[in-house]
């Protein structure tokens, strides 16, 4: 369990009361009361939080929550380290767990087409139930099963599900203008094509790959996977709100099952 | 009978949280310990048959305090949520002070000889409540609903960073506005 | 419940948020000194009310002492964000300091 | 209007809490057919939920502040069981208060103090950003809501409920108020923290508020959101949706079966709208909500006013 009442890491480890009191000299006796110095700094075992420079100008207090490698919804083995203010990534720093153990050359879980556009919409039944959209997240949950189970009739599902998803107004509030990546974005971070635009873009792209991964369409599947660099996720979520950056990091499309080091394949 | 009982619990609860709000070492607990301070004076004032005022003092209250409590831990800067606090100067003298003036309020309350109920209470307080507001004392109802709407604009510009020239650029041209996260109608 | 015992507790919360208002630092903690002073004046208003002359206009003192409360509230919360973000001052006497 | 002696009181609780369990179930059913698994679990996970929970060892946090902990989780039912208290069941009502709407809202104001208290006493981050979340959901949806009780209250000019109730005689205030009904439908929905309005308890912050949750706890808090739901479909129906009038039945079944019916409503919709976060839905209140209910309240004014 992460507290929200970390130790700070950073080195101005006094509080600002003294800072303060300290600049101003002297003119300060009726402070004497006040008896902060003899506090202990540490209820419960744990530092107090201390406050930093923030977007919205309050210095609220620095919380340092990390997420992953395991969360609900969550690409496994992604470990994100934040400095939280209020529900705001100040920071973010990014990592994969196990990233130096030898990966096994492609061990044929994603080498097949069912199972690729399994995998996309399992992220994807992740995104819209982080979204809060229960009923398309149930439909993709049940399709993955069916891809999975090597059901015949995906096809027209999947074509089902992307049309729900691409009609769905609701959807496209809820997700547009998140999270968006630009042109100069893709090249500064070397990231995919695929990850243009903003989180409902990147959902309708998902459930295109795996669409296009069933009709045999897309020749390359993972051997020529695009990666994404893992520290891009870190840069992508700095600045949102945590549920904001849930949702970002979920319309990555991350699999983490071919990972290597410090990176990912989309 | 057991209106008087209850007027006593709810006092005493009344004055103990009062108190606590400035014992307890928690915020979260000493504004909340003020709500409940106000609860028991909302339902006190319930009992002196004024509904209205009684349940709007309980709902006002209530909001207020759930937004003190986000302050007190917002900007109470060392964090006194969860230290042993001992935030006051002149302790001393406001002790002094306070309990002065609670003597003399208690014996002005107990010597003073009040004068004898005049007229009787209007048979739906509320409704009379409502009438006086929109007939004779409308002045008042116009100038509270001026001050509260002037109060909102005024606490926004005070405790907001950002201007419409941050939003919109210097021209207010900028459309969508230029927030660190957009908003839901997409302005 | 007559009216000296109404305004015994109503004397005895006005003491407390007296108390709380002198004594505090911080400024919202000082604002909870002034909200329980007015807690008292509800009691006290609602007491006087009842038991000294229950005609309607009496109420309206009631609904403009918490209409009161609520702008000291918001002003105050305003002010205290305000002081907040220019100077990082929630004590009464910093932001006495920083008038000069 | 005949106010029944207070040990009904307990009576009232216990169709709350049918309704309650009702409602669990309804939406363990609705969630089990989404899935394709077989029905009956959806029928019998609600009580499997609750044994389980009644046995569950509560976990502990380091420095939670048990105390208000406890007093969140228990408060969303206490909060229903107040509102019910002057929801007029045909002719018997428990508590014939005269400003019975402004009794509403002060209860359902509550759900500021208690949904944080249960995200700020687990000294949790997860659960402490979810009850932010509810804080600023309530900056949205409050104002609104409060004004479209007042619709209703001017139609009738009277704050009593069963006083409202009775003014629907010929059409139901749901009809030509719209704005103020479906505004005060979504009031509800963001107290009991339910569909759209559940970010401070959704997945994307490790459960919100409920993210250390367990035990009784978590049953009292998780039974409160249907408490709350059923509570609030209960009171629409002296408010909008014409009391106990209606053809064959008696009143009080036709209370029972307008709040069932809107309780159906709001279960299932659950599972087609969005969780609108509150970044994004504080907009919309305060840009769309608040001044649509303003007019709604104006022109119900003015309807009032000639009718006068």
């Amino acid at each position: 369990m992460e507290h929200r009442h970390d130790a700070h890491e950073t080195t101005h480890g006094t509080d600002h009361y003294m800072t303060n009191a300290g600049t101003r000299g002297g003119g300060h006796a009726g402070h004497a009361g006040m008896g902060h110095g003899a506090m202990n700094m540490a209820p419960a075992g744990i530092p107090l939080a201390i406050g930093g420079e923030d977007r919205d100008g309050l210095e609220l207090d620095a919380l340092h929550v990390r997420l992953g490698p395991v969360l609900a919804h969550w690409p496994a083995g992604l470990v994100l380290r934040c400095t939280l203010q209020g529900d705001v990534i100040l920071d973010a720093d990014a990592s994969l767990i196990d990233a130096d153990q030898p990966v096994a050359e492609d061990d044929g879980r994603g080498s097949t087409r069912p199972l690729f556009a399994a995998r996309r919409c399992d992220n994807a039944a992740g995104l819209l139930e982080l979204a809060g959209f229960n009923d398309i997240a149930s439909h993709a949950r049940r399709l993955r099963d069916a891809l999975l189970n090597g059901d015949a009739h995906t096809g027209p599902q999947l074509d089902r599900l992307a049309r729900m998803a691409r009609r769905s107004w609701l959807l496209r509030w809820s997700l547009r203008r998140l999270g968006p990546v630009t042109d100069q974005d893709v090249a500064r971070w070397h990231l995919p094509d695929t990850l243009r635009g903003d989180t409902r873009d990147r959902l309708l792209a998902m459930l295109d790959r795996a669409a296009q991964a069933l009709a045999g369409r897309n020749g390359h599947l993972v051997a020529e996977q695009p990666r994404v660099p893992i520290d891009a996720v870190a840069e992508l979520v700095r600045g949102w709100d945590l549920a904001a950056a849930r949702l970002i990091v979920a319309s990555l499309d991350l699999d983490m099952w071919t990972a290597d080091r410090a990176v990912s394949r989309v | 009978m057991i209106t008087h009982v209850a007027f006593w619990i709810l006092a005493i609860g009344a004055a103990l949280t009062g108190a606590a709000v400035f014992i307890v070492n928690s915020m979260a607990r000493a504004s909340y310990a003020l709500a409940v301070s106000f609860i028991c004076v909302g339902l006190q004032v319930l009992l002196l048959q004024q509904n209205y005022v009684g349940v709007v003092t309980i709902l006002m209250m209530v909001m207020e305090m759930a937004v003190m409590a986000v302050y007190m831990v917002m900007f109470m800067g060392m964090n006194p949520a969860l230290m042993p606090m001992s935030m006051v100067h002149d302790k001393r003298h406001a002790l002094a002070v306070s309990i002065g003036v609670f003597l003399l309020l208690a014996a002005g309350a107990l010597l003073t000889p009040w004068p004898a109920r005049r007229g009787t209470p209007p048979a739906d307080v509320t409704a009379a409540l409502g009438e006086e507001l929109m007939e004779p004392k409308m002045l008042v109802m116009a100038a509270v609903g001026v001050v509260m709407a002037a109060t909102i604009v005024a606490g926004v510009v005070l405790a907001a960073h950002r201007t419409r020239y941050d939003r919109f650029g210097d021209d207010l041209r900028r459309r969508p506005a230029r927030d660190p996260q957009p908003g839901g109608v997409g302005r | 419940m007559i009216l000296q015992t109404v305004l015994l507790v109503a004397a005895a919360l006005f003491s407390v948020g007296l108390y709380g208002a002198l004594s505090q630092q911080v400024v919202v903690m000082v604002m909870m000194g002034l909200e329980l002073m007015l807690n008292g004046l509800i009691l006290a208003a609602a007491g006087f009310w009842w038991f000294l002359s229950p005609d309607p206009s009496g109420q309206v003192l009631l609904l403009v002492i918490i209409a009161a409360m609520t702008v000291e509230m918001a002003m105050g919360f305003a002010v205290a964000t305000a002081l907040h973000r220019v100077r990082r001052a929630d004590m009464t006497d910093m932001a006495a300091d920083l008038s000069r | 209007m005949t106010v029944v002696p207070p040990p009904w009181a307990l009576a009232a609780a216990g169709l709350l809490g049918l309704l309650t369990l009702g409602a669990a179930v309804l939406d363990g059913v609705l969630s089990a057919r989404a899935a394709g698994t077989h029905v009956r679990t959806g029928l019998t996970r609600p009580i499997g939920e609750i044994a389980r929970l009644m046995r569950q060892r509560r976990r502990v946090t380091v420095a939670a502040d048990t105390l208000l902990w406890r007093i969140g989780g228990a408060g969303l039912l206490v909060m229903a069981l107040m509102i019910i208290t002057v929801v007029p069941l045909g002719k018997w009502t428990l508590f014939d208060l005269d400003v019975g709407v402004v009794w509403f809202n002060a209860m359902d104001v509550l759900a500021w103090a208690f949904v944080w208290l249960t995200g700020w006493g687990a000294n949790s981050a997860h659960s402490l950003v979810g009850g932010y979340r509810f804080l600023a959901h309530g900056l949205a949806y409050e104002l609104p809501l409060m004004f479209a009780l007042v619709a209703p209250a001017v139609a009738a000019s009277s704050l009593n409920v069963a006083t409202i109730a009775a003014a629907q005689q010929n059409l139901w205030f749901a009809v030509w108020m719209p704005v103020a009904f479906l505004v005060y439908c979504m009031g509800v929905l963001a107290i009991a923290v339910w569909g759209p309005f559940s970010p401070a308890l959704a997945p994307d912050t490790a459960g919100g508020v409920t993210a250390e949750l367990s035990g009784l706890d978590r049953l009292l808090f998780l039974g409160g959101r249907y408490a709350l739901l059923v509570a609030g479909a209960a009171f629409a129906v002296p408010m909008f949706l014409g009391g106990g009038s209606g053809p064959l039945l008696p009143a009080w079944m036709w209370v029972l079966v307008k709040t069932l019916a809107l309780l159906t409503a709001f279960i299932w919709l659950r599972r087609r709208l969005p969780a609108v976060r509150p970044d994004l839905f504080m907009e919309v209140g305060w840009v769309v909500l608040l001044p649509a209910v303003l007019l709604q309240d104006l022109l119900v004014a003015g309807i009032a006013l000639g009718r006068s």
